[in-house]
């Protein structure tokens, strides 16, 4: 067995442990999460873990506190922290660190602050606690450590209770908390994934600083490989509960040596990427951990498994200080670098690629004009309600949201329109304007020349057979008490398209479709695995061909590796049934993979519209740019440092005058931004951006990915 | 709650796999031990209630004067009371009273609460303003207030304790089925059901019921229970089931009057009471275990 | 919050209104004449005429409403017909002495409770959990009108420490008034003792898993730190609205207890109204226990909302 | 059994001893109440402490002339006085009128007051304060009960300050004894208004205090017109609902008296050496009462057919535990005058079926059967009889109606209910309103309707003559056995349970409670 990755950076590692197993006794036997996991961090040295659901890495890092509950069975062959062996009596010892030496961030940084403590005294806690301050130092110490964390009004914030606080700042806080006792190692626990991309680039940002200035160690748990790359210098790559390849993060995402890594990797939808690229998924889903199979553990997904993987895989050091649990790895590790394959033209790569897109009528599928929604907080007696969101309680006048602020947009036959933006910028309300699930304030909507602003229940039936949604959770979107069959049919019935012998017929043609086979008819949503329920669901929403689809944060609830599936799938049915999409998400790769043409949100509106090439390279709306430079992106790792970062957060909320995103410009000219609604400038065709700044100006930012995109 | 591990903090994708799949399968085989136990006790009490007429020693109201308030003996396992009645007999015929006042007073709850929940669930508006502002009117009034207005209008009789009941727990039911409701049509299979033009009826009776049921389920078992003590405290006062009856809360109100001397006329109702009640909470209890989603989460690796 | 008060009490004297409304349709539409009930077996037609003219109960309903509310408002609950006095007097006296009853045991229920229920929380799957917990089945499940037989055949009769039932004023001396108090006290609380602890157990179960309690725990703070600091008062946000549907279920009981053991409570007054078609005290009775009840819930959600800062607080600061 | 009743400047003699309901009740009563030996007191009966007395109900009001129940009949026995009393053995004895007398043709009574008496405010009871009381007993509007008892008076007036006549319309010869009724107690003219609530009498006690639910408070009254028999510090009715609380309050020394005690708990009681317990025959009877003019019981087969299917000694022990005795009418068996030739039935249901045939109800007779609400006796004596007449065919579905509904919705108008009526004190009150067709109780309880019968109960009102007297009111039961208006099950028997602290105590068979002269040892 190899020294695990880090040590040879030098000296002996802070963090040290080999062979963790945790074990949790279920009815139908152990279900072992974590197995035989070997991993070391060197002093100052950040090591990543990745791995998908259900991977165990969560898992890993509430063991180095003991943080697991007393139902779950932790073992290791070596467990040791600064030298002192926290094995015996295990869990003591490792409580005496937590806080103190070891800190811990979490995931979601809303459910980690407690909601009845005051942000300050939650974080002066372990100061009195380990440092043995009185509350009037711990409390000056607070406010150094907020500012350090790069808090605006310290004091303020110290005085907040976290409901008042933006997530990010609630995640900064939690940073601030961790860092008070100086810590050796700091653990983060996915700190970003619940934050919007911005803010997600704002805090590796404060966190790179701190590492450095701090020296400190890191275990960073993350199923985004953008985000572990900029952060790590090694990486730990988990599979269920076993550790499947480790290494220096360069030579892992570069050249991946297991199988797994490579699928991940090819999985991957790049913003730099160009339409048509297809992803290589990992096809099948994670084994039953209670009972593992007795070789490879990948094996029965792995396209480079042959009878050797029948043996089991113990971790193997490659030449380069890797190791990998594959026999074959030094192969793979040779093989091309898992980009994303070209797919084959199909005959007619849809009339998107046909004429510049504009905004006549003319052919649009679905038509846009000036939509806006306005929703009033509370109810008809608003008045008299309290209103939870905040603010002065007592509403005479029941407070307003404008969600969509005026907003025109064209879909035409077989384009796929991608919609993004951040949490609360109105995407997903626009969403369900367009198919009328929300009533529109003002404004004009037509599908397919019908429109359906005022049109009555009976009146919008045919027009709902053209346009169907597909929802982001899988979880939720189809009735637990109907089976597959009765989910997909519904339509069939609803509409008249098909009854009897021959619905069930159609049925099974829609699974076909969405690649599921016939006897997923007979079962229940809670038989079905993410990606599969999010077949069903692309099925039923075909059920009535239809020539429009919303696809809202279709993909998001889902693992990359099954992401990937859903894109190529969501990939096919447009080249073969020519569907136009409408494909909402917040996030930019998914949307550069499919789109045709890009609308980018903030604040209820559309600032840049354009082909999904113009709108991906100079000249950017400000805040696209923004966007573009916060996304962290696999093999990019060094366009981080330069790139623009947006100040604060999104703030939601009433009527804007001047341009929208001024508050948070980087490029903020002055006054103007305050007051003047933004001209749309026009650089090319059908491309539009909604700011001050003078088109060439635009023009001049350099491209956020380089002149080139980084894997083509 | 316990004993299956706390799943790692992962994205929701992560259930719904292999694992969630055969955990669904196994929790419908293996019944928790609450749920069997009192739903022993309680189906042994709905077959003795079924069966009184037939297995029960002797008629509830016959008199046997001779025979009066002497303890349990074999011929009288519980004794009788003041008029030679054989409480036993009395028991089992008063079960029946009991369970159909407890679960038809929470039928008539359901009945009328679950749809105007869902109702203002779904048409939200003013439709909903007015059932809910009604609920609150009704439902700040205490229950026993409730009840002893609404049979100081009229005499008592079974009927009327049970609609009283009923109509007390209606403002709860109608509270839970809206915000069940309400937490379902955030979910997206409503709004698919809606995005392809499903209508009112089918998405209240297809799509928003069946799933609304479960925390209904076990709220009901929970008034169930309620309904029974509020039901056998209205008769206790007199405003129940009328003599003869054997009413359990009317044997105890009359009971009173021999504690002295044949404690056991009390006691054989009120144990009876106790060992019902305790049975339902039980199935309540597991019904919670097998149907809450909230705890099956928890549950779920 | 002080906006929140009066929207929250603005909603109280909307329900205090319907209530008087309801009530006072209810006696409305109850059998008997009022006259004939003043006037006694032996009163003519014409008498009863005479009287109902007298007192204005052929006037419209409106203005019969409007009368006894206006009168209601200024403390004039109108007269007691079986009784032949003024109802305010009547009422404040027992009211005063339901709110002790109420007070003692819902002060005992919300101390022994919580405490119980975040005993069983902390101590989850061991045995005093399972003592608790079966505890909890057997005292939800005796109903009060049983219970408070059994312990008096237990102290009254067989033990002959407590006397058996009625109410002692506190001038009869403090030990007197007490030992009056405490069975009727004690059959009240054993069942919300266990539905409260029962409650509570769960919220306190629920708040141990949240993920801040880990954090807390990973700050490294010790376990009674964890425990009393940040998981107890999330934990008691859903005790607070348990105890406020307590109060309900103990207005019952108290109905009940005060029959039971001749407590001259107001439970026992509205019984008797009713039972004698004393209209204008039944509607005083059940007016002011509704109103009673209504503040009781108004208090809740004013803690509630005090306790949760997510309501004392507005949002903002950044 | 007879004995003659001697009044002080009362001139005539005869019957009207008999006159009284109880008759022979009285030697009874004695037997019942010979002091049982004095055993050692159990508690210490500190002196200065109140004789707690546990009763059943509220008293709905203080004022004396609207009284109804027995609890108030007990307040007016101890706060305020009549004209006449009535001692133990049933003899109608001076009480504020020193002496009275009637004319010839007694028409005419004049009451002659006892000087000196105060008012529990000091002032002292004049012949106005009697005129006044009387007035206010006639006035409809007040709803004194026994007010038809009085109607034949014709004329009050206020001789001099302590003389006061009474001119009646037609010949009474029981004046002076109806005076001793419960209501009729003397109130002061000047402070009508307060009565409900700060009542002031002439009696051994004062009222002090009352909380609805709770208890009376009575203190003594040190200035009693009659020195030595105010003993008692004073006087509290505990107001406790349930009968087996009173009696646990009783054994535990809670209090020192239950009032009217259940028949079931008398052995248990008299176990209790602590305790004495007094059982004695009264007039008060119980009864199914039938609406003889409404269906089914306008009938009177159907009535007979309830009568043969009920059998009364099977009542009395259901109901009574055997403390009482099967009767036919108001004049309890106890009474000289009752006729033992009336035979007491036995269940027969095949007698009453025939008879519920040939009155064309072969298929059975279905009827609400009203009973009171915390009146368990009688509650007990409905449940009885519904389900004893249901062999015979009767379908009676049983409804409790809070006593204090009765009036208002029961009384003269339910097809059947469960009633009964305290003794009156004289036959003609106990028998006259309720039988004689103009008879105020009998439109408020059964509506019969009998030319015989009022024929009868006249002339026996004009009556002095005892030999005449019990043929007359032998008549009047043989003819209410005959026409049966309702089922009149048993007169009861009172029992009293108290600790044998009190001293000089003795049961009034009227069933109110006679505090003067006794004392707590």
């Amino acid at each position: 067995m190899s020294a695990p990755a880090g040590q040879d950076q030098g000296g002996a590692p802070l963090l040290d442990v080999h062979g963790l197993t945790v074990e949790y006794a279920t009815g139908r036997g152990n279900l072992r999460a974590v197995d035989g996991a070997s991993f070391a961090i060197a002093p100052g040295r950040a090591l990543g873990i990745v791995g998908e659901s259900g991977s165990g890495k969560s898992t890993v890092a509430m063991t180095l506190l003991d943080l697991l509950g007393p139902e779950a069975g932790m073992s290791a062959e070596r467990f040791t922290f600064e030298g002192e062996d926290l094995l015996d009596p295990v869990a003591a010892r490792r409580k005496a660190l937590r806080g103190h030496r070891i800190a811990m961030v979490f995931q979601d940084p809303g459910s980690a602050l407690n909601p009845a403590i005051q942000v300050g005294r939650q974080i002066a806690e372990p100061l009195i606690r380990h440092r043995g301050m009185t509350q009037t130092q711990a409390a000056a110490r607070v406010q150094e450590l907020l500012a350090e964390v790069g808090i605006p009004r310290p004091a303020d914030v110290a005085a907040a209770y976290p409901h008042q606080l933006s997530g990010g700042m609630k995640q900064r806080a939690l940073i601030a908390t961790a860092l008070g006792c100086e810590p050796r190692l700091m653990v983060l626990d996915e700190p970003t994934t619940a934050l919007d991309v911005t803010i997600e680039a704002q805090i590796l940002d404060l966190l790179e600083q701190l590492r450095g200035k701090h020296d400190l160690s890191i275990l960073f748990v993350s199923h985004n490989l953008g985000v572990i790359e900029r952060v790590c210098d090694d990486v730990c790559v988990l599979y269920a509960g076993r550790v499947v390849e480790q290494g220096a993060a360069a030579q892992v995402f570069a050249a991946p040596a297991h199988p797994y890594t490579r699928g991940l990797l090819g999985s991957l939808p790049r913003p730099s990427a160009q339409r048509l690229s297809r992803l290589t998924p990992i096809p099948g889903r994670l084994p039953d951990l209670t009972r593992a199979p007795a070789g490879c553990i990948f094996a029965e997904r792995c396209e480079h498994a042959e009878a050797g993987c029948g043996k089991p895989q113990e971790p193997r050091a490659l030449a380069d200080g890797r190791t990998v649990r594959c026999w074959k790895a030094e192969a793979i590790a040779a093989g091309a670098p898992p980009t994303q394959a070209m797919a084959e033209a199909p005959p007619d790569a849809g009339p998107a690629a046909a004429g510049a897109p504009g905004t006549t009528d003319a052919g649009a599928l679905i038509a846009v004009d000036a939509v806006g929604k306005t929703f009033r907080l509370g109810g008809m007696l608003a008045g008299l309600r309290f209103d939870f969101s905040g603010g002065f309680p007592l509403r005479t006048d029941p407070p307003k949201v404008r969600a969509v602020d005026g907003v025109s947009l064209r879909v035409r036959p077989g384009e796929v329109v991608g919609l993004v933006g951040e949490s609360g910028c109105g995407k997903s309300t626009l969403g369900r304007l367009i198919l009328r699930l929300i009533e529109p304030s003002d404004g004009r909507i037509a599908i397919d020349g019908h429109d359906v602003t005022g049109a009555s229940v009976a009146a919008l039936r045919p027009v709902r057979r053209l346009a169907q949604m597909v929802f982001q959770n899988p979880d939720s979107s189809l009735n637990p008490r109907q089976t597959i069959g009765q989910i997909v049919r519904r339509p069939l019935e609803l509409f008249g398209i098909a009854r009897g012998a021959e619905a069930q017929a159609k049925v099974v043609e829609l699974l076909g479709m969405v690649r599921l086979a016939p006897e997923y008819a007979q079962r229940y949503p809670h038989q079905l695995s993410g990606g599969e329920k999010q077949r069903v669901s692309i099925a039923r929403a075909l059920a009535t061909s239809p020539k429009f689809i919303v696809l809202d944060e279709a993909t998001s609830a889902l693992d990359v590796s099954v992401q990937a599936a859903i894109l190529n799938l969501l990939a096919d049915l447009r080249d073969r049934l020519g569907v136009a999409y409408l494909l909402i998400s917040h996030d930019l790769s998914v949307i550069a993979h499919l789109a045709d043409r890009v609308a980018v949100m903030y604040r209820g509106a559309v600032v840049e519209e354009g082909p999904s090439a113009q709108v991906l390279a100079p000249p950017y709306h400000p805040y696209t740019e923004a966007l573009l430079s916060a996304v962290p992106v696999v093999g990019l790792k060094d366009r981080a440092a330069q790139r623009v970062r947006l100040k604060g957060a999104l703030i939601g909320g009433g009527a804007v005058r001047g341009c929208r995103f001024a508050d948070r410009c980087p490029r903020r000219i002055g006054p103007i931004c305050d007051t003047e609604t933004p001209p749309v400038v026009e650089p090319a065709p059908g491309h539009r951006i909604a700011c001050h700044l003078p088109l060439e100006a635009l023009r001049a930012v350099p491209p956020v990915f380089g002149a080139a995109a980084p894997h083509a | 709650m316990s004993g299956a591990p706390a799943s790692p903090p992962t994205s929701p994708a992560a259930n719904g796999t292999a694992n969630g799949a055969a955990n669904g399968a196994l929790r419908r085989r293996r019944l928790p031990r609450q749920l069997v136990i009192g739903g022993t006790i309680v189906g042994a009490i709905v077959l003795l209630a079924i069966l009184a007429p037939w297995i029960a020693p002797y008629s509830y109201d016959a008199f046997d004067i001779p025979n009066r308030l002497k303890g349990p003996s074999a011929a009288n396992w519980l004794g009788t009371d003041e008029f030679g009645r054989d409480v036993l007999s009395r028991v089992m015929v008063g079960a029946g009273l009991s369970l159909s006042m407890g679960f038809g007073a929470t039928a008539i709850s359901l009945a009328f609460g679950v749809p105007l929940g869902l109702m203002a669930a779904y048409f939200r508006g003013l439709a909903e303003e007015a059932i809910m502002r009604t609920i609150d009117v009704l439902i700040s009034v205490p229950p026993i207030m409730l009840g002893l207005l609404v049979l100081a209008v009229s005499d008592p009789s079974l009927w009327k304790t049970m609609l009283a009941v009923g109509i007390i727990y209606v403002p709860i039911m109608t509270r839970l089925s809206r915000s069940v409701a309400l937490g379902l049509m955030e979910e997206e299979f409503i709004q698919a059901a809606r995005a392809r033009g499903a209508g009112a009826r089918w998405i209240l009776f297809h799509e928003l019921l069946p799933n609304a049921w479960p925390p209904i389920i076990v709220e009901s078992s929970l008034r169930v229970t309620f309904a029974i003590l509020l039901a056998s405290a209205l008769s206790f006062l007199g405003l129940g089931p009328q003599p003869p009856s054997s009413d359990w809360g009317l044997m105890i109100a009359e009971a009173r009057q021999f504690l002295d001397d044949a404690p056991w006329i009390a006691m054989g109702p009120g144990i009876a009471l106790c060992v019902l009640l305790i049975g339902i909470n039980l199935v309540g209890d597991g019904l919670r275990e097998v149907l809450d989603p909230r705890l099956k989460k928890r549950g779920a690796a | 919050m002080i906006g929140y008060l009066i929207q929250r009490l603005l909603t109280v004297a909307g329900i205090l209104v319907v209530m008087s409304l309801l009530v006072f349709g209810i006696t409305q539409v109850m059998p008997g004449s009022v006259a004939h009930m003043i006037l006694g077996e032996f009163a003519t037609n014409d008498q009863i005429a005479a009287l109902e003219q007298t007192l204005g109960l052929n006037d419209p309903w409106h203005v019969q409403y409007w009368r006894w509310a206006s009168g209601f408002l200024v403390g004039d609950f109108g007269q007691s017909l079986t009784m032949q006095r003024p109802i305010a007097p009547l009422i404040l006296d027992a009211l005063g002495r339901s709110a002790a009853l109420a007070g003692l045991s819902f002060g005992f229920v919300a101390v022994i409770g919580l405490w119980l229920g975040i005993l069983g929380a902390v101590k989850a799957g061991r045995f005093t959990d399972h003592a608790l917990a079966i505890g909890q089945y057997f005292f939800i499940a005796v109903p009060e009108f049983f219970w408070c037989i059994v312990l008096i055949m237990l102290f009254a009769t067989t033990l002959g420490w407590l006397p058996a039932t009625g109410y002692a004023p506190m001038s009869d001396g403090f030990w007197r008034w007490l030992s009056h108090m405490v069975l009727p006290v004690g059959t009240l609380v054993t069942g919300l003792i266990a539905h409260v602890s029962r409650l509570t157990r769960s919220a306190m179960l629920e708040v141990l898993q949240s993920t801040y309690v880990s954090a807390a725990r990973a700050k490294g703070l010790p376990e009674r730190t964890v425990l009393w600091r940040h998981a107890l008062p999330n934990a008691l946000l859903p005790a607070i609205t348990v105890l406020a549907v307590d109060v309900g279920i103990l207005f019952g009981g108290i109905v009940v207890v005060e029959v039971v053991f001749a407590y001259p409570g107001l439970g026992r007054m509205i019984v008797y109204a009713i039972e004698n078609k004393d209209l204008p005290l039944m509607q005083a009775g059940v007016l002011i226990v509704t109103a009673i009840y209504t503040m009781a819930n108004l208090v809740a959600d004013l803690l509630y909302a005090w306790a949760n800062p997510r309501i004392r607080y507005g949002r903002s600061v950044a | 059994m007879s004995h003659k009743i001697s009044r002080p400047g009362f001139p005539l003699s005869g019957a009207i001893g008999r006159r009284t309901l109880l008759g022979g009740a009285a030697a009874l009563g004695a037997a019942a109440t010979l002091p049982m030996p004095y055993l050692s007191a159990a508690r210490a009966q500190g002196a200065g402490r109140p004789l707690r007395i546990a009763v059943g109900s509220n008293l709905s009001t203080l004022d004396p002339a609207r009284a109804t129940n027995g609890e108030q009949y007990i307040y007016c026995q101890l706060v305020y006085n009549g004209l006449t009393k009535m001692s133990h053995d049933l003899k109608v004895e001076p009480d504020l009128a020193e002496r009275w007398q009637a004319n010839n043709d007694l028409t005419s009574w004049t009451f002659f007051l006892r000087r000196g008496v105060k008012f529990h405010n000091g002032r002292e009871v004049e012949a106005e304060d009697v005129v006044a009381t009387f007035r206010r007993i006639l006035d409809p509007a007040t709803g004194a009960a026994p007010r038809t008892n009085y109607l034949m008076i014709k004329e009050m007036v206020a001789v001099d300050k302590y003389t006061v006549r009474f001119d009646l319309s037609m010949p009474y010869g029981g004046f002076a004894d109806i005076m001793i009724d419960r209501q009729v107690k003397i109130t002061p003219r000047d402070q009508v208004a307060s009565l409900a609530t700060a009542p002031i009498g002439t009696g051994p006690f004062k009222f002090k205090s009352y909380t609805p639910g709770d208890r009376l408070v009575l203190e003594k009254n040190p200035d009693y017109f009659v020195p030595g028999e105010a003993l008692l510090d004073g006087v509290e009715l505990r107001i406790i609902p349930e009968m087996t609380v009173r009696l646990n309050a009783l054994q535990a020394g809670d209090v020192d008296f239950v009032w009217d005690a259940p028949p079931e708990a008398v052995e248990r009681l008299r176990a209790n050496n602590r305790l004495k317990v007094n059982s004695i025959a009264t007039a008060s009877w119980d009864g199914l009462i039938l609406n003889n003019a409404i269906p089914p019981f306008n009938d009177v087969r159907v009535r007979r057919a309830l009568h043969l299917a009920v059998g009364k000694a099977d009542i009395v022990q259901a109901v009574l535990f055997g403390q009482g005795e099967p009767t036919h009418s108001p004049i309890p068996p106890s009474h000289p005058y009752f006729d033992r030739s009336i035979p007491v039935t036995r269940s027969d249901p095949a007698a009453a079926r025939r008879l519920l045939q040939q009155a064309g109800m072969g298929n059975g007779v279905r009827a609400p059967l009203v009973v009171p609400v915390g009146r368990p006796v009688r509650e007990r004596l409905g449940v009885s009889i519904a389900q004893i007449a249901r062999a015979a065919g009767f379908n009676f579905e049983i409804q409790r109606v809070p006593f204090g509904r009765y009036s208002a919705e029961v009384s003269g108008k339910a097809p059947a209910y469960v009633d009964g009526y305290f003794a009156r004190p004289t036959l003609d009150t106990a028998t006259y309103q309720f039988y004689h067709s103009t008879g105020s109780w009998n439109e408020r309880l059964w509506h019969y309707k009998s030319e015989r019968c009022d024929r009868v109960l006249d002339e026996a009102r004009r009556t002095a003559d005892d030999a005449k007297l019990k043929d007359l009111y032998g008549q009047f039961q043989r003819i209410v056995a005959e026409d049966v208006p309702s089922y009149l099950a048993y007169s009861v028997s009172f029992i009293e349970a108290h600790t044998t602290a009190l001293k000089n105590f003795r049961s009034h068979p009227m069933r109110w409670i006679e505090l003067r002269g006794v004392s707590l040892g």
